[in-house]
């Protein structure tokens, strides 16, 4: 079976950002992305998230030049001022190109 | 009664007590946790409950008895933030967002609080209008648009998108469960309500019982926060309730509210908003620091108006208004 | 009454305004968001509920009153989904797969539409028989099954499995709590029953208001597949469950249901299922394509049974009965 | 009444059914779930329902009265887990971990079975004490301490941390929720009380009929292990009950107790704990093997209880106590 | 520490399917499995899943032949008609033989 | 972009441990955590949290000597009698520093 290496995008954001940042990944070409909500702790003190509702945890499979995209946008507009943390890594799927690649 | 017995009875009420046991489970790290779809469940039907009391009660208000205390609040909803922002400024020496963030909360309202409010003079057996449900929603919005509007006059960095936090403040789901209540409530009428007066009516106080269990444990989680929030916020958080309670009781009088009805406008002037604000603010104002705002609406003002400052309001109503 | 008073009746109901209030939330995209484990519960109460009352009825029944109905369900149950079948077929010229699918979900029954109906007939003071719910669960399952028939014989291409459907169709959930509420109602009787009524009879209304403020949202989600949907689904969901409505009321009134009791069987067979079908069609008919399913099922002909449908069949059933 | 008809009345309750209708639900492979937090929330409610009535009577309750039944409980608490782990070392040739398990289960209290017997004696109509649940809270900790005490001194081997067990059982929800109920009661009273009575009082048999309906599906999931849990347990399971039962019906009748009361106490010591015991033990006797103290109280234990050791219990306080 | 590679696969898949996707996962030489609930929107339209109950992000960590199997079953199986979403990567863990590895 | 590659320790473990293991976490070196609700199957039979509960995922971004620390700490701890089970690949991130890399 011929497997095809595209990027699995992790994104950790608080759910107040969370239509935002669909939008966001829409335009930077992700064609779908999966959410479940998680809780968590970092660096930086409490946010918005941590009374009411939890923060999410949106996953992307999508080509390495989408994911360079995406990691570019999310450091400019999100990190600055929001609980968001974001990794990527390579994963392999059956049909890469229901992904882009 | 003096104000003393008005606080005990305020204290030994279900829902203070019920508040209270949240607070100790948290300090003493219990496991208990009520699941975050309970919160959001009890929210939902708290809002909508109130809405739809208070829509039956509209249909049965004349114009002429309402137009005055719907000034009164709308006004107060834009005077409270310009103090609010003005006394972060000048003697909490804040930044613009953070004092403009301060400023979107305590101009707001708490629906909980409010709700509160109501079974506290249910309790003291004092009369309010019917329609103050509908104050609830006159005072939610237009506080928080007021401060948004001064960090961008005053020139908070950017890095928020405020219009699309007005538009989605407009239809957050406080203020469309409120009136959209409202006007279910208007629409069916008495005998609508009726069918569903055993759940919306019936466990109303039972409801914010659990719900008061709820956020006295967010609040104690607040609470860890308040050494590094300093003597300012602590003030703060103390006495601009009051201040902005005497306001509101002082409008409602003049506006023609009875004694239940300035309490209760106090109340809502003197309640620091924990829903619709932090929201709007969160995406209009990034910069503002969650810690803060949060801190001094849900950790501080939340529980002093819910143990102290009802029967406070009460008693200054009182005096204001006249007997009861 | 005019029909026109009865449909003011029923859009004024509480229930039937927290339906639009859903609507409203999902159109003006707004954060209210009811936690799917809410959606759940009350999914869960509301079935419950039905069969609980149902089996109390049940036990003072006699089979004589209730086997004319019982069969005459039955054959509904059958006849609705090959009447659709060939609906969809011949002039929707729909596959087979999809062609089954909207035969399965019509011929099948909401829950929640039956309880409006209930709701509906005790505002305008319409007495029917308590040993409807029992009809409720006759008519879920038969149309399924009929239905997957229909497609296996008419060749629909493999890849369902459907023996594991026809299994887990008997053991779903809402047959389970259905019958399970029923056998429970039948045994434990009116005295058992009166133990729980506070939250079993009492809560109804209030938990159905709050069920469909969620149906609401969802069905305004299936709007927006309305145009890719095409003019014969929107005919389909409107003159279908008006036929099937025709011949419910027929079919009541001829097995010796009242006034009331053949309204509701007219409801029942007018009423697209959505909690057992889609689940069944799903495992069993996989290639059909859900957005076709249930948007006509949740996103046309329950908000048209709901607003329209209830005072309408049961003006018709007035006709067809003779005035009460 | 004769003990059979006790039984029919028990298992023909709405709430008893519930439970059969989860085991039937979980047997037939059915795809109903109750969502988690449906459980925790009903878990929570039962909880702070039963503190709440117990305070409230509480207040009424002479120490005169109250100190023999309290250390009569407390009695029960010290000498069942002793004599339950001598029974499971000699007898069942159990392993210390696995022993001392099963003491602080069999030692400690299942709230549910409680609330069942409560209302199980309403419907039969016989009194009982108010404070009763006083005496759960007092039977729900010792237990667990004496046992993991023998294990520590028995030397099992460890791996466990149970200081950090013995801290946070005393802070565990159900004590936290059972003793701030309680105070709750007692300090807001009879007006306090009826406050929240609607959802506090007259919600609580739905409730209950809801958790057991949850509960069956859990017992039921326990039944797959049976087979591999042997005999002993099996007869663990019922015969031990049955022991304590006698035990503390012995206890409350000397300890002045009336008829209803020490069928309670009887109920309490025939009880077998499922969330604060197995919490505890998992972190300080993490040896021991869940799958086997699990499946004692839940799979064996709580089912016979609910359904025969009710009436069972009463019928035999009824001999000790005398007739009523 | 020595820690051993083995792969972990993700499947993401319309909760209506858990039963069934569970047992092939066992068929094919799983030794467990972990199940999360989460949403997602990809190229396929509605599923059923969109409306009731939430998808289900299932993860196995397996050896890599049974990675393979699994994913040659999914694409053979449910890949056509259900919205099914599955990736592989390494990864490391102490105790290889708890995996079948 | 340049993208740092730090450790990505993932950890599914039952309900009753979230304090104590959160709390080794941070003993161990982890500036922060992110959690979700699981539930699995694995070769232990029952275990406490399949009745009362879910199990957590716990996953937390590391420097590759914390995630040995954090899987030797997690064998030596819990993998005796606990249902625990922990996984390590390599993700790449934006902000290195901020997970202590
Ligand atoms: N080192 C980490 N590992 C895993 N998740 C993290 C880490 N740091 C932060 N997070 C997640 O990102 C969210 C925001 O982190 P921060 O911006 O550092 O407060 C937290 O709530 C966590 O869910
Ligand atoms: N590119 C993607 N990245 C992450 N998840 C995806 C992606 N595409 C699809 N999914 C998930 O798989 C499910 C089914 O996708 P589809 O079959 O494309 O409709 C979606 O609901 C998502 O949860
Ligand atoms: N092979 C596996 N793949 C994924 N998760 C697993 C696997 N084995 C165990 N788990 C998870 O770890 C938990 C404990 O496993 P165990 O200790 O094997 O009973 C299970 O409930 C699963 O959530
Ligand atoms: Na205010
Ligand atoms: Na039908
Ligand atoms: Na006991």
């Amino acid at each position: 079976m011929e497997l095809t290496t595209v990027k699995l995008v992790t994104i950790i954001a608080e759910a107040v950002l969370e239509e935002r940042i669909l939008h966001d990944l829409r335009q930077l070409g992700a064609r779908g992305y999966t959410i479940g909500t998680v809780q968590g702790e970092g660096t930086r003190g409490v946010h918005a998230s941590e009374w009411e509702g939890k923060s999410l945890r949106i996953e992307t499979l999508v080509p390495p030049e989408v994911a360079e995209k995406i990691l570019q946008h999310l450091a400019a507009v999100y990190f600055p001022h929001f609980a968001v943390v974001a990794y990527v890594m390579d994963v392999q799927v059956v049909r890469g190109a229901k992904f882009g690649v | 009664m003096t104000i003393l017995e008005l606080v005990q009875i305020n204290l030994l009420s279900p829902m203070v007590l019920a508040f209270a046991l949240g607070i100790t489970a948290t300090l003493l790290h219990s496991d208990l946790k009520l699941p975050d779809e309970l919160y959001t469940t009890l929210s939902i039907y708290l809002l909508l409950a109130i809405g739809l009391k208070g829509g039956i009660a509209l249909a049965e208000t004349s114009l002429a008895v309402f137009w005055a205390p719907a000034v009164a609040t709308l006004l107060l909803g834009i005077i409270i933030p310009v103090i609010a922002y003005g006394v972060a400024r000048k003697i909490g020496k804040l930044n613009v967002a953070d004092a403009a963030a301060l400023a979107a909360h305590y101009g707001s309202v708490s629906a909980v609080t409010f709700a509160a409010a109501q079974t506290f003079l249910d309790t003291v057996g004092v009369r309010y209008e019917g329609f103050m449900p509908a104050l609830v929603a006159i005072l939610e919005v237009p506080a928080i648009v007021v401060a948004l509007l001064i960090a961008q006059v005053a020139g908070a960095p950017q890095g928020g998108d405020w219009r699309k936090a007005l538009r989605e403040l407009l239809t957050s789901k406080s203020i469309l469960l409120l009136v959209g209540g409202m006007i279910i409530g208007w629409l069916a009428g008495p005998r609508g309500g009726k069918e569903v007066a055993p759940v919306f009516v019936d466990l109303f106080k039972g409801a914010l019982t659990f719900f008061l269990l709820e956020l006295g444990m967010v609040a104690a989680r607040r609470f860890r926060d308040l050494p590094s929030a300093g003597l300012f916020l602590l003030g703060f958080g103390i006495i601009m309730p009051i201040f902005n309670g005497l306001l509101g009781i002082w409008f409602g009088s003049i506006s023609g509210l009875s004694l239940g009805g300035s309490t209760i406008l106090g109340v809502l002037a003197a309640s620091a908003s924990y829903i619709a604000a932090p929201a709007a603010v969160r995406i209009a104002l990034p910069q503002a620091n969650p810690g803060f705002y949060l801190t001094a609406a849900l950790g501080i003002t939340f529980p002093f108006n819910l143990a102290i400052g009802l029967p406070l309001y009460y008693t200054i109503a009182s005096w204001i208004v006249g007997g009861h």
